[in-house]
């Protein structure tokens, strides 16, 4: 036999079971006359763990969800993933992990153009969004991920991305132009006249 | 993905599947250099050089389709190859070392994001491996209205009704002009008599009585003086002059 | 601390919170390779009873619902403070004023046509009532206050309105809208002309 909750926590449940949308700790509060819900969330959170639905947090945003172990049983009838191109997904993980930038900046990792489409279907289906302009001249168009993509892959914050402190500490989140630079200590070759065919290769998508 | 085709030696339409497979010249490199099973950072140039060009030939000698960017990237990389094998001292700058070591900076950052992608992938996804409330009752806001309006507005709004509406009697008081008929008559008159420049104020009435001293009255005969030379030099019967803005105006009569 | 549940009620509990509608007893088990689920839905009626959130069976078919003492925070109301429009002060006016008026008799005080909405938002105010119809050929529908309105505006009866003379001495009679104006801060009218320019504009806001 266990304590029944609290009112506040009963209400938080209630209001999260009933939200057609995961809803951040303020949107709860606001729905709830403003008190803070944050001790009940912890509580809900710690009382569902190990149940067959769990309350998460995603991207600052609270949602209940079944247990990932229960995938098999749940996944029969319903396929409700987008299948993604195999170039979307890696348009994705480069806005993740790089955030925010540039078409042009992901081009160059990519060594190819991106098609249209692509970053029309991540920011139709909700995971990429335009996050301004780069203060830099052409001031192109820079993109970012949503609180969707948190949710949708189960991401507590970018913090949670796989493998992101370890790719910070090699570099290779970093430019190549930097990387080089510090393992050289050189400065990159911008104003040799050999730097074109260079530039022809790194630049290749960055024509469109 | 290419992996396992391209290990062993290829039919023609198994190698046509594969170009289609890669996203670009890049992507192809990395496949290549990566059945290098080694490191990225400790792969041989020189030898990926070498695949890379070998599969192009390849394709083309089985009169496959290249695209353009995976010819170019043929030809840098041979470049880059021919600039490997000579002697340090004929190097030019940048040396192919450096241009070596920044395909494998590209290489190595483009392998990260692949491998971050699957791993992206492989978690548990909503509607995938978890799954929402499948029937939310959802929330609803309902928003109501506070009016707020005060005694005095409302008052105040119903005495602003009223005077609007009220019949309104604009009253102009009397007061003594000189019509445009009797400046005209005047002015007129007057340049009949004298044939040279005048100025205007000179037309009107002296302010000897008390009554042409009132300056309202100066004022109007001015006015109708004004138009009436106006008029009189658009009928061709005096000229005007004013030597700048603002300063006096002369009118004389025009010699018949 | 408490015993987690076992993997069959947690697979009951993950499924009925997916679910997008209510599932019989059969439906789970068939969903759940043939398994007697009877058990894990008694078991978990009473683990969630008392709490925001409860396992029901509603004809036989088994839904996770909102605790029914926890329905009203499906629905919440928010109040929201608006200032009445000029418009819409002017016609509650002249319906404290002249009441009983038809719409038509307003219109004619006024000088000027009264949009749709604002009666509706005396009304939803809660200071105007619909009190019958007049008894003229097409029998329109003529307005009065209500006692709301008397308690809102501090006064007793009706007769407590101050008359025409003494509206004339405050100054609230004079032509010029600047009394108005120095009074109110608000914008007055220049002529009659632009006064139906402003209230159409003031009216539109009303019946949004």
């Amino acid at each position: 036999m266990m304590t029944p909750p609290d009112d506040l926590v009963r209400a938080v449940e209630a209001t999260l079971f009933a939200a057609e949308e995961p809803m951040t700790a303020e949107a709860l509060s606001s729905h709830l006359a403003g008190v803070d819900v944050r001790p009940a969330l912890a509580e809900l959170a710690q009382f569902y763990a190990g149940r067959g639905v769990q309350l998460v947090e995603r991207g600052r945003r609270w949602q209940f969800q079944t247990a990932p172990d229960l995938a098999h049983l749940l996944r029969r009838e319903r396929e409700q993933t987008r299948r993604l191109s195999r170039a979307a997904t890696e348009v994705l993980a480069i806005i993740a992990y790089h955030e925010p930038v540039s078409r042009a900046e992901v081009e160059s990792i990519r060594g190819v153009q991106t098609a249209r489409g692509t970053l029309d279907v991540l920011m139709e289906a909700g995971w990429v969004r335009v996050a301004g302009r780069r203060d830099v001249p052409g001031r192109p168009v820079i993109y970012a991920t949503t609180p969707e993509f948190l949710s949708h892959f189960g991401l507590s914050s970018r913090r949670d991305l796989p493998g992101i402190d370890e790719l910070k500490a090699a570099g290779l989140l970093d430019p190549v132009d930097d990387a080089f630079e510090a393992l050289t200590g050189e400065d990159g070759f911008a104003d040799s006249g050999e730097a074109e065919a260079t530039d022809a290769l790194e630049n290749d998508g960055d024509s469109a | 993905m290419g992996e396992a085709a391209a290990t062993a030696p290829q039919r023609d339409d198994a190698l046509h599947l594969e170009l289609g497979g890669w996203e670009g010249p890049l992507d192809l490199l990395l496949d290549l250099a990566r059945r290098q099973k080694v490191d990225l950072r400790q792969i041989s140039i020189l030898a990926l050089v070498d695949q890379y060009l070998t599969f192009i030939d390849r394709a083309g000698a089985l009169k496959l389709e290249v695209a353009a960017d995976y010819l170019v990237m043929a030809a840098w990389l041979a470049y880059l190859k021919s600039a490997l094998l000579l002697p340090r001292d004929e190097q030019e700058d940048p040396s192919p070392e450096d241009l070596a070591l920044r395909l494998q900076l590209r290489l190595a950052r483009l392998s990260a994001m692949r491998e971050a992608a699957a791993r992206l992938l492989a978690r548990d996804r909503v509607g995938r491996d978890v799954f929402l409330r499948g029937a939310p009752e959802g929330l609803r806001v309902d928003r109501r209205n506070d009016w707020q309006c005060d005694w005095f507005s409302l008052i105040a709004a119903y005495g602003q009704v009223k005077a609007r509406t009220e019949p309104v009697v604009h009253m102009v008081r009397e007061r003594p002009v000189m019509t445009l008929d009797s400046a005209l008559d005047r002015v007129s008159a007057m340049l009949g008599v004298r044939l040279e420049w005048m100025e205007l104020r000179d037309f009107l009435p002296p302010p000897t009585t008390a009554d042409w001293a009132e300056p309202r009255l100066r004022r109007s005969a001015l006015a109708s003086s004004f138009v009436a030379a106006l008029e009189l030099a658009r009928l061709g019967r005096a000229e005007l002059r004013q030597d700048e803005i603002f300063g006096p105006l002369h009118l004389r009569r025009v010699p018949a």
